[in-house]
């Protein structure tokens, strides 16, 4: 049977507000795994990570789409050697020089996931959906070591859900109990990370009051939220970049 | 309370006031239902119904019915400020991902290890139906059961081991009767509390299994 | 390899709008597999139902959450022998006559499926997963006939997608695209029945102009829809019991 | 056309013309992208962006970027009357199940027997990273390859058995190139069209398996 709930009341209203990035992931411990939002730069958490890094967490296991670009945001969090190792889709790009460094030197490690794949299981994550098939990387390198059975007479792989102990996730609006509305294609993992971590930490540009998301609009529940912190204007990792910026922690 | 122990107004109450301050609700169709009229002064919980609707309102005026705005029991139902809609497979990914606190249900039978039945007799020629008892049961944090403590004919539903199909096995943290609240640990029916008046002894005998004191 | 795609072109824009329901649902094939949607009388789309009760398909697997009330709707699709199997969570209901006594003549056949894995079962069909495994009905009778399989040391069943030649749902708004908004609660298995059929056949309330629908609220985006058709005011299932009426073919 | 068959933008404008009107098309990154600027006149498409737009529209002007709407390959869009967004899952659901028409993707190598390799070329130390490559290639209905015809110093990319990583096997529908358009079907290579001027034996020659004629 599952656990007992006590019944030792806690605030007297759902209040998932936080006032500074810092408290929002203050407990996040050595050798969590970590998924963070963002396709590129669009929803990239780049405060709550900066936040991550000069909380010092490390060893941590990170699952992203990629694996960051210049010296901030998660680059940053590699370069200071916080990440052991990393689940994602494309960790190479025209930017991405602190990852690769680290990669051919042997100094982190990798897990490379399609992306569909990568969004798949972390839906199951949060779906309670502990493995599916899919076609997707059956016949190829990335089925090693994977149980591959037939469906339809064609090959499918089995892949198993991802899960993290924290999400780290970029929105537009959340309101007190943390609901969410996202901006464009920011939203990508977003909804789905916030899902599948046990402790959902959401930066958002404005917080409105409770009930002025649409009910017919809001992408992610609040029920799969934990933290909301407002960062009214967040920085863009393009600008950091042009401006050589090289975030160490603070 | 009466002869027969607490009254389903109490019972109810007595529910409203064990959930957590801040849970995520989900309260099943029927006697669970009453739960949400005895939430006490200034404790919020958000209620989520399985049809799609998460910050679900008490029922509307007559005149302010929308047909197309209803709880999983098919009733007319309103939203409050911070609800949001969503689609089956949204719904029940809260449910099945561990996302709903409390689920308070109705039930057949419980046994001592918190095997669940509550969704069919087994009786030959029934019309099975399940809805979403299944995915409730094991996908909730907590399963808190609300039933009468013995059958019409004073049978006991808190038993040994289920003699209806499972809904679920080993799920059920805490069972609420007219005669008791009975939490169960890995040893089996604990006793939290009985109705004023009720001896021990008496409400053993109208239970299937064993029932520690603690 | 795939099909190559002809390159003869039909309309010279993308218009999915149909005039009539009965024009809408005039393809549906004998033995045809149709995903209904609605959660008892929200979301139902009675005008579909009742085009394809009067356009006389027959031999239906029909896939929906309940089987009908009263004589109107899937009931009297059920009462005018079209479907000859049901695959739905909750047939039972204080007012189905009609499907309780085809199952007791052991007229109708029924697969009993929890409501969380036919959502996601649904889900699962059109998001191209073909199969996943899922705690639900673990340990009970739904579990029979089915691969059961422990993970982080529970039983847990192996679920096959559900996929429909058509859907028949109802929506709030829609565009020339087939993008859709739907109506509080009766959203419910709109959604994700649209993805999950070869065929999605969509009844509005209102057609609106393409780009009427903001991109941060389309809730089914247009590539899941085939067809759309606007009935302005659709009967509700209360009302049509209230008042008797036993629809039958027309 | 050049000497060396056709250019980069005639090829683009066959592809264009090729996809049927109406359809739901994804264009790799890269050299793909460049179809969208040859949509024929009247024709509607819609374009997919996997990472989570439908209703893809052309660059912004340089005052009206932002950062927050970005296509595939980063880099900043607009949307078209009609867009949607969604989530990661949504927008590979779309994928993997088949709703995408066309994808249009460029290659390493494309096998006789329409096996793909474009994400890895093996290479000791390199960095891989694979994208929705093989999502796309084992979900879109149909794969249009663009690649050039063979590689810089002038091996076959139309080859017998690819010797690259595989992306997906059997999924490659037809290669377009400076020199053919060749379709894939089951006995393999088909000439559909060949570049102006040029004589079938060059292209044969050119090509790392045998071509039929129709």
């Amino acid at each position: 049977m599952k656990a007992n709930l006590t019944t030792q009341d806690s605030n007297p209203l759902i209040d998932k507000r936080i006032n500074f990035v810092g408290d929002a992931v203050a407990d996040i411990r050595d050798g969590a795994t970590i998924l963070i939002g963002g396709f590129g730069e669009a929803g990239s958490p780049i405060e709550l990570v900066h936040a991550l890094l000069d909380q010092g967490a490390r060893n941590l296991t990170v699952v992203s789409n990629n694996a960051g670009n210049g010296h901030v945001g998660l680059a940053a969090l590699i370069e200071a050697r916080r990440v052991a190792r990393m689940v994602c889709s494309f960790p190479r790009s025209s930017n991405s020089v602190v990852f690769d460094e680290q990669f051919k030197a042997g100094e982190i490690e990798l897990e490379l996931v399609p992306q569909g794949t990568l969004a798949e299981r972390i839906r199951a994550g949060g779906a309670g959906i502990p493995a599916f098939y899919t076609r997707t990387s059956a016949g190829t390198p990335l089925q090693e070591g994977k149980e591959v059975r037939d469906f339809a007479g064609r090959p499918h792989v089995l892949e198993t859900a991802i899960r993290g102990d924290v999400a780290l996730v970029k929105a537009e609006r959340a309101d007190r109990w943390g609901n969410l509305a996202y901006n464009k294609t920011a939203r990508n993992f977003g909804p789905i990370m916030c899902m599948a971590a046990d402790q959902a930490i959401v930066q958002v540009r404005r917080l409105v009051e409770l009930g002025d998301i649409d009910p017919e609009h809001v992408i992610t529940p609040s029920i799969f939220v934990g933290r909301v912190v407002e960062v009214p204007d967040p920085a863009d990792e393009t600008t950091l970049i042009n401006q050589g910026i090289k975030r160490v922690p603070q | 309370m009466s002869a027969e122990g607490w009254t389903p107004d109490e019972i109810a109450r007595r529910v409203a006031a064990d959930i957590p301050d801040g849970s995520f609700v989900n309260l099943g169709i029927g006697r669970p239902e009453a739960v949400a009229n005895f939430i006490p002064e200034g404790k919020e919980l958000v209620f989520h119904s399985e049809n799609g609707l998460l910050g679900m309102g008490p029922s509307p005026a007559a005149n302010a019915i929308d047909l197309e705005l209803i709880n999983a029991g098919k009733k007319p139902v309103t939203t409050v400020p911070g609800a949001a809609f969503f689609h089956q497979a949204d719904s029940f990914a809260m449910i099945r991902g561990g996302h709903i606190d409390v689920c308070v249900m109705g039930a057949l039978q419980v046994s001592s290890r918190g095997d669940l039945a509550n969704w069919s007799t087994g009786a030959p020629g029934a019309i099975p139906a399940v809805g979403g008892a299944m995915d409730l049961s094991v996908g909730a944090k907590a399963i808190f059961v609300l039933m009468t403590h013995t059958t019409k004919d004073g049978q006991p539903k808190l038993v040994e081991d289920i003699t209806f199909p499972a809904t679920s096995r080993g799920v059920v943290s805490r069972v609420y009767t007219e005669l008791a609240v009975i939490n169960i640990d890995t040893d089996g029916f604990v006793l939290r509390e009985s109705a004023p008046g009720l001896a021990f002894g008496d409400l053993q005998a109208r239970t299937g299994a064993p029932i520690r004191r603690p």
